[in-house]
């Protein structure tokens, strides 16, 4: 076990790595040694494992849900939110909130439909900008001024929509991206069947891990969030560290609505509604303290992918009256994470 | 209190200065914005107008007094706009009954909700967004189920009249926001139960080992707030003379937050503003109708609501003295 | 007792008497054949169809789109029908069709969220050769090549016709809001625009004074019709882009002491029951339909389609208009 | 151990160097307080420095001031004889001034090795942290001061008097000309103290300047060269140590006569109290996984059990056993012979179990409550009728206590987060004090009080038991503990390691006690903790620092 495994340490949960504790090296020296560690190993990764069991059960109950299709489709669906939620990750770690996500996605995307005619490049840049700056001002208004997170990005959610109609004369202009260009290659091209989009994902949920685990900056994320007293006190960029999370989370956001824009082949107007709660629960349910200071970006990842799979789910159900839907996927949440809970050894409060 | 030896210094002179504006500030906004309409919008000082929007932002108020409390343990309710739905789903099926055996039905459902995320956040001890994340997906969507997705006219005539009703010009529910931010005032300063609450979301472990039943705490916050969410449920649909579980108190978490959280109460727990809760939802209910009243086409209109929003924080953002 | 479309609405459509499934196949275009889509010959007893609902069934509207489907796949013994709900979810939306494909759809029909954004779910049925009927509204794609056909009504139309709807209502004189619907949506944005052509064409003395979203919601409609009640008495007409904000605003004019339909003329797009039921009690003057029932029409379609004949690019679904006079007699065949 | 701070800048030689730190006529305003009134301090090079005062009289605001935590509003620093400002204590850090701060100021959800690191990571070739070398060099760190835990524990599992020894190596292996450290040994036992003095000691010698603060008189006189007195946030007196008298000291710092101090004794305890009655409260095999072992203990009205181990040996878990606040796999606890059904802190008051626990800032204060809130809470049922509070009814009782216990606060209305940390702790202390307990569980209770109000303190505690109140006493002040305690029992590792009564209850016998214990444990496994070779264990204050490994 010397892996410093990369995604998923040491947050309040528990810790991934060897512990010299008595604890670790009892149930081993039981017997069943490799079979007992596998099982803590597990225990410990409650959101993973739950997903596990509901993949492997549902690939018994419903034929065409185990398929690769059915995984292509799954993955390339989520790999906006995840990007969106690995954003948010780093927010909610320094105990902050961005509700503004969902607005600036949308807004990300209609800036890079727009762009897209004369490019690739001003197709990425242009939403990058505008969404950098509203992270930017969330991130000086939170960190310099004081302000609670939640009211600036709620302005700003608000103020990215109000935008996004401007610039689309009150939702009446929908900017398409031109066909077969590279830029609408980014989101529909796909490698062995599995969308760019998904790659992209995957890439910088592995740069979010290093960044979080690996570095200082990481390091005053979590320092932050776990106490923002005491991190100040140890002399951490506090009010850099806070800018930079915002900033992080809306060029984030803005990267995800570009390349949804991409696979959509147009800036649609209407998404991102609600987005901000979707990322908040993949985020929490992936283990993170919403009071911040302990948790991981795999754990989001798993997150994002178990409301994902749970909405397929209700999908290979099939006739499920739309109102009942709501009420399964509600029943499933709570099923869930009660699972989590009992069935996994539960984190120690803090 | 007399202790001269040990009091320190005099203190200094209070004037009003940061510190003032930060306490002070949403009263200072929403007197601003009433003098701007009083200035510039047509028809605006009219006891019509001002009952409008009385009447309009009652059930948020409403709704807001009951998230105030759980925010004050540190928590925060997303469940509420679907328990206005189920409340209001349910009422014209026992309406049959009478107003007041419906009523109850409603309330009984706010009860029911408030306990399945008390027990999940105190008892099992998830967070509470997560908690109450189920029923704000599920709750509507049994709202739903119990109106077979249909929008219901009222008929009841005593409902009707509770929508539309009044008691010497000041319509009922606003009587009955009124009346709900009294006792709830008075729930937080005045009684164990609410100051405990306070204490709980101050330092929970403390509390813990101060030996206050928290857990017992914790559930009678967010029953209290789904009773309030549900009567607010009810008052919207005797307003609206229709039970529309689809769209009724859709985004109304995101409004009572921001009432509550404008209003000074801190998202971190601990303190609980019940004045400013129900000034920081009247703030936003002022700014809505300002804008509606000025015909901004949309965008505008959320931009402008952006900026006056930030600069009335920004005035009263809590400035750390060092 | 049924309407034909009043003379503005011209384009392509023929009448027809029949209840819900009136259609008509406009001579335009080679269409489209079984060969141009690469689609094999199936039965439609054999087959499975998809039926994506873009929200939830929680008003008049989509029950009745969704039933229709519902009740049209039965009547006709198709195999299994498989339906999912968007809840109002773009990216649900390309996951619902998407799925549908995963587990074996053979044919489609979706009711868009909106014209743009659905490529992807489009482009993968497309790769699986299922023909897709999209009905109520157009996506921004090419017929044939896209998707199969289109099924619905023309909300540009609509805004027209409720427009030619509320001049004769108020005698073409008088103050105007109108109530939007979300921003954003591509049906805000057409009827906005039908109604607001029309009525500079056709009626120069009509002013609009307010516009401003009611979210199709009625709550939202009846909000914003008290404020603009009271900042702007003079008031004399109300659009409302669907008839759940034209009934908020009846309450909410009511409630002020006016009498909606008289004092203030009000006119709304959907037809749904409850609105023609306030247009026979005189609370309302005018009621363009947005006819949800499209399952005859779209089953009718996909087998004219299986059966190898040639389909027209879109196919324009019926609406009839409720005026005061026929309103009581048509409350029941509202929906 | 690993050497402290091995590159601190050269002494500089003799008198004219300039002063190290210096702050000149700084004044501290806080709402309603005047903390700070025109306080000047020099710190010479290679001094120590004592800080002393009562509780409130300011310390820790001119740390803060010192350290960039606080702006002052008037007044000038100095840092090796430069004017400076300080924006952020990340300024004064860059300076060269590192600082321990009253409350542990760590990051409680981060692991041991991260908090010591944090902000002055070791990196990789790739610029990324160097995990490995993190936790090898705080496992080294740490070792040296004597505490040998699993730097990848979160250090909210800590105890606090381990997480204070982290807060230690932290501030020592960062290069530093000042070092600052506000009450360090509040929650150290006479082992890690002496460590503590060790590395003091190390840094002395390597001419960095240091500025103490202690509440512990034979501390300041054993480590310090010079002292400032502050008193109501105003500088009384600055001079050398060692002319200076302990009672003038005290008078100065309390500002009454040397004859009114001279009254009280070293330490406010009377002597034994009868204890002859039935035990009010037994327990039995108190057994918690890793934690507590079959503790046993009997608490008999009018005596004051006193709780005797080593840093981490069980004593809080079995104080917070007794309350109710600790999940037990096993035991069972008894007042007055009847057992304890429900295990819950309320169940535990009810049935006359206060405690007071150990981590004020944790589990004691709730900082955005007022100081009368902060009193009542425990007591809340009793002041209120049809679950209404009675204002009136509480403003007596916290009348009495502010009183009693000489609370500082600008008014009852101020927030606990504003005070003091002796005043916390005080107001903690009237807390559990006004419910009328039967049994009162005293995790550290004079943690961080002033030498005046300790003595008070103590006197209460045996007032209290004369009365006839069972005083569990757990205190790492062995002084305290030996006079206050008439009967001791010895914990170590989570078991009973052995009592002290009658004539045995002295410093010595508990010393060789504890001694003898933690050699016989080293011998033996413990996997967690084994203390590397060599007897570790502090033998008094007397004793020779224990023997470094590393050197
Ligand atoms: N943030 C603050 N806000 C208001 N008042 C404060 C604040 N910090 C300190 N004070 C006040 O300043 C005075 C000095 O407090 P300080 O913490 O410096 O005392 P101290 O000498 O360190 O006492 P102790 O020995 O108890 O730690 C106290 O009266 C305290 O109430
Ligand atoms: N010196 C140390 N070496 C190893 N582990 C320690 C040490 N000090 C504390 N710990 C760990 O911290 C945990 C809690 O420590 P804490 O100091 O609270 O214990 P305690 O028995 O309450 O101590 P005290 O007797 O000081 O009150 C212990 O379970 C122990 O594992
Ligand atoms: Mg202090
Ligand atoms: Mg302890």
């Amino acid at each position: 076990m010397k892996k410093p495994a990369l995604l998923t340490p040491v947050p309040a949960a528990a810790p991934a790595g060897p512990r010299s504790a008595p604890a670790a090296t009892r149930p081993a020296a039981e017997g069943g040694a490799l079979a007992a560690r596998l099982l803590g190993r597990l225990q410990r990764q409650a959101v993973p494992a739950v997903l596990v069991l509901l993949v492997l059960v549902s690939s018994v109950l419903f034929p065409s849900f185990g398929t690769l299709d059915n995984a292509r489709s799954i993955t390339v669906q989520t790999s906006f939110l995840a990007i969106v939620a690995l954003g948010m990750t780093l927010v909610i770690l320094t105990g902050g909130i961005d509700l503004s996500v969902g607005s600036v996605f949308a807004l990300g995307g209609v800036l890079a439909a727009w762009a897209s005619q004369w490019g690739i490049v001003p197709a990425l840049l242009l939403p990058l900008a505008v969404c950098g700056t509203i992270g930017a001002i969330n991130g000086l208004l939170v960190a310099r001024a004081g302000m609670a997170p939640f009211i600036v990005t709620l302005a700003t959610l608000l103020a990215a929509r109000g935008l996004l109609l401007a610039v689309t004369h009150e939702g009446a202009t929908t900017y398409l991206v031109p066909r077969g260009s590279a830029f609408a290659e980014l989101g529909q091209g796909t490698v062995r069947g599995f969308g760019y989009p998904v790659l992209i994902a995957l890439a910088l949920f592995g740069l979010g891990g290093v960044l979080l685990q690996r570095t200082p900056f990481g390091q005053s994320v979590f320092a932050i969030g776990g106490s923002s007293d005491a991190a100040t006190l140890m002399g951490l960029p506090v009010a850099r560290t806070r800018v930079l999370v915002y900033l992080l989370s809306s060029l984030l956001a803005g990267l995800a609505g570009a390349l949804s824009a991409a696979r959509l082949s147009s800036g649609v107007t209407i998404v991102g509604v609600g987005m901000e709660l979707d990322a908040i629960a993949a985020v929490v349910i992936g283990g993170t303290l919403l009071t911040g200071g302990a948790g991981t970006v795999g754990g989001t990842l798993w997150g994002v992918l178990l409301l994902a799979v749970i909405q397929n789910l209700i999908n290979q159900i099939g006739s499920l009256n739309s109102s009942y839907q709501s009420v399964v996927s509600g029943g499933f949440l709570i099923v869930v994470v009660l699972a989590q809970r009992y069935l996994f050894r539960a984190r120690p409060t803090p | 209190m007399t202790q001269p030896a040990l009091a320190g210094r005099p203190a200094a002179l209070r004037l009003p200065d940061a510190a003032w504006l930060q306490k002070y500030g949403v009263y200072l906004a929403v007197a601003v914005l009433l003098l701007f309409n009083a200035l510039f919008t047509e028809h605006f000082l009219t006891a019509d107008n001002l009952r409008t929007q009385l009447v309009q932002v009652a059930p948020v108020v409403i709704v807001a007094l009951g998230m105030a409390l759980v925010i004050g343990t540190e928590g925060v309710d997303l469940s509420v706009g679907s328990t206005m739905a189920l409340a209001s789903a349910l009422l014209p099926l026992y309406l049959g009954y009478g107003l007041v055996p419906a009523l109850l039905i409603a309330l009984l459902a706010g009860i029911a909700v408030g306990l399945v995320n008390g027990t999940l956040v105190s008892v099992v001890g998830l967070q509470p967004i997560v908690a109450t994340l189920a029923l704000f997906v599920g709750g509507r969507g049994l709202a739903l189920v119990v109106a077979d997705g249909q929008l219901k006219q009222i008929v009841n005539p005593d409902l009707l009249a509770l929508g539309s009703g009044s008691l010497l010009g000041v319509p009922w529910t606003v009587l009955i926001a009124g009346a709900l931010a009294l006792l709830v005032a008075g729930l937080v300063h005045r009684t164990t139960f609410g100051r405990r609450l306070v204490a709980v979301g101050g330092n929970r472990t403390a509390a813990g080992l101060a030996g206050l039943p928290v857990r017992r705490i914790l559930c009678g916050v967010y029953v209290i707030c789904g009773v309030f969410a549900a009567l607010a449920g009810v008052l919207a649909t005797a307003r609206l003379t229709a039970s529309d579980p689809s769209a009724l108190g859709t985004l109304m978490e995101l409004s009572a937050i921001t009432a509550v959280v404008v209003g000074g109460t801190p998202l971190t727990g601990g303190s609980v503003r019940v004045l400013g809760t129900v000034t920081g939802a009247l703030l936003m209910q002022l700014l809505r109708a300002t804008l509606v009243k000025h015909d901004l086409p949309d965008s505008t209109a959320q931009i402008a609501q952006a900026a006056i929003i930030l600069a009335a924080v920004y005035a009263a953002r809590e400035r750390r003295s060092r | 007792k049924e309407e034909t479309p009043s003379a503005g609405s011209g384009d392509g459509q023929a009448a027809q008497a029949a209840t819900s499934a009136a259609a008509s196949a406009p001579a335009a275009g080679a269409g489209c054949t079984l060969q141009s889509t690469g689609t094999p010959k199936i039965d439609l007893k054999d087959a499975i169809v998809g039926f994506s609902q873009s929200e939830k069934e929680a008003n008049p509207f989509r029950i009745a789109e969704t039933q229709s489907i519902k009740d049209e796949a039965a009547k006709l013994g198709v195999k299994k029908l498989l339906t999912t709900n968007a809840q109002s979810q773009l990216s649900k939306q390309i996951s619902d069709i998407q799925d549908m494909l995963n587990q074996g759809a053979q044919l489609l029909v979706v009711a868009p969220l909106n014209s743009d954004g659905l490529q992807p779910a489009l482009a993968a049925a497309a790769a699986k050769h299922v023909p897709v009927i999209t009905i109520d509204r157009k996506v921004n794609a090419t017929a044939c090549k896209d998707y199969l056909t289109f099924i619905g009504s023309n909300f540009v139309e609509q805004g027209k016709r409720a427009a030619d709807a509320l001049i004769q209502a108020t005698g073409g004189t008088g103050k105007v809001a109108i109530l939007l619907g979300s921003s954003g949506n591509n049906v805000t944005t057409d009827r906005t625009n039908g109604f607001v052509e029309q009525l500079k064409a056709k009626a120069p003395g009509m002013e609009i004074v307010a516009q401003q979203t009611g979210e199709f919601a009625r709550d939202k409609g009846q909000q914003v019709m008290e404020q603009l009640i009271q900042s702007k008495p003079e008031i004399t007409a109300v659009y409302a882009e669907n008839d759940e904000m034209g009934l908020g605003a009846v309450t909410a004019l009511k409630s002020a002491g006016r009498k909606p339909g008289k004092d203030v003329k009000i006119v709304s797009i959907d037809g749904t029951r409850n609105a023609v039921q306030a247009l026979a009690a005189g609370d309302y003057n005018g009621v363009i339909e947005s006819n949800p029932r499209f399952g005859p029409l779209a089953f009718e379609t996909l087998q004219k389609f299986l059966a190898g004949e040639s389909i027209a690019d879109s196919v324009i679904i019926t609406d009839r208009a409720y005026e005061p006079g026929n309103a009581a007699a048509s409350v029941a065949g509202a929906y | 151990m690993a050497p402290p701070a091995q590159a601190a800048a050269p002494p500089e030689d003799g008198a004219a160097a300039p002063p190290a730190l210096e702050a000149v006529g700084v004044a501290k305003r806080f709402p309603g307080v005047v903390a700070l009134d025109d306080v000047s301090l020099t710190l010479r090079p290679g001094e120590i420095h004592a800080l002393v005062g009562e509780n409130g009289a300011g310390k820790s605001t001119l740390i803060k001031v010192l350290t960039g935590v606080h702006r002052p509003d008037a007044g000038e620093l100095r840092i090796a004889g430069r004017p400076v400002t300080l924006h952020r204590p990340f300024d004064a850090q860059q300076a060269g001034v590192s600082t321990i701060y009253q409350e542990v100021n760590l990051v409680p959800l981060m692991s041991v090795a991260r908090n010591v690191f944090l902000g002055r990571e070791p990196r990789t070739r790739f610029g990324l942290i160097d995990f490995a070398r993190m936790h090898a060099e705080s496992a080294e760190l740490l070792a040296g001061l004597g505490v040998t835990v699993d730097p990848r524990r979160p250090l909210h599992t800590l105890g606090i008097g381990a997480q204070q020894m982290v807060a230690l190596a932290r501030a020592v292996s960062v290069d530093a000309r000042v070092v600052v450290m506000d009450e360090p040994t509040s929650a150290l036992e006479p082992r890690e103290v002496e460590t503590l003095f060790r590395v003091v000691g190390d840094l002395h010698a390597q001419g960095i300047a240091i500025l103490y603060v202690s509440h512990r008189m034979d501390e300041l006189y054993r480590l310090c060269d010079r002292a400032t007195v502050l008193r109501d946030g105003r500088l009384v007196h600055t001079g050398e140590l060692a002319g200076l008298d302990r009672l003038d000291l005290v008078s100065m710092m309390l500002g009454r006569d040397v004859a009114e101090v001279r009254r009280h004794g070293v330490t406010g305890f009377g002597d034994g109290h009868r204890a002859d009655r039935e035990p009010v409260l037994t327990a039995r095999g108190l057994t918690r996984r890793h934690q507590l072992h079959g503790v046993g203990l009997e608490l008999r009205p009018g005596e004051v059990l006193g709780l005797g181990g080593l840093l981490g040996s069980g004593r809080s878990e079995t104080a917070k056993a007794l309350a109710g606040a600790l999940p037990l796999d096993s035991g069972a606890v008894e007042v007055a012979g009847r057992p304890l059904a429900r295990r819950s802190p309320a169940a535990a008051i009810r049935a006359g179990i206060s405690l007071l626990p150990e981590d004020r800032k944790a589990e004691g204060i709730v900082p955005e409550l007022s100081v009368r809130e902060n009193i009542v809470l425990a007591a809340m049922p009793r002041l209120s009728r049809f679950g209404l509070v009675s204002r009136r009814r509480q403003d007596r009782l916290v009348e009495v206590f502010m009183k009693r216990l000489r609370i500082k606060a600008s008014s009852p209305e101020q927030k606990v987060g504003e005070l003091s940390g002796g005043n916390q702790q005080k107001v903690l202390l009237a807390r559990w004090l006004c419910l009328e307990p039967r049994v009162l569980l005293l995790d550290e209770p004079t943690r961080g009080i002033d030498v005046g109000a300790k003595a008070e303190v103590q006197a209460l505690i045996d007032e209290l038991a004369r009365e006839g109140l069972a005083v569990l006493l757990i205190s790492s002040d062995i002084e305290e503990l030996v006079e206050g305690a008439d009967r001791i029992t010895v914990l170590h590792a989570g078991a009973v390691a052995g009592e002290l009564t009658g004539e045995h209850v002295t410093e010595s016998d508990l010393l060789a006690l504890l001694a003898d214990r933690a050699d016989n444990a080293d011998r033996a496994d413990s996997a967690d903790r084994a203390e590397p070779a060599g007897p570790v264990a502090a033998d008094g204050p007397a004793a020779e620092p224990a023997p470094e490994e590393k050197r």
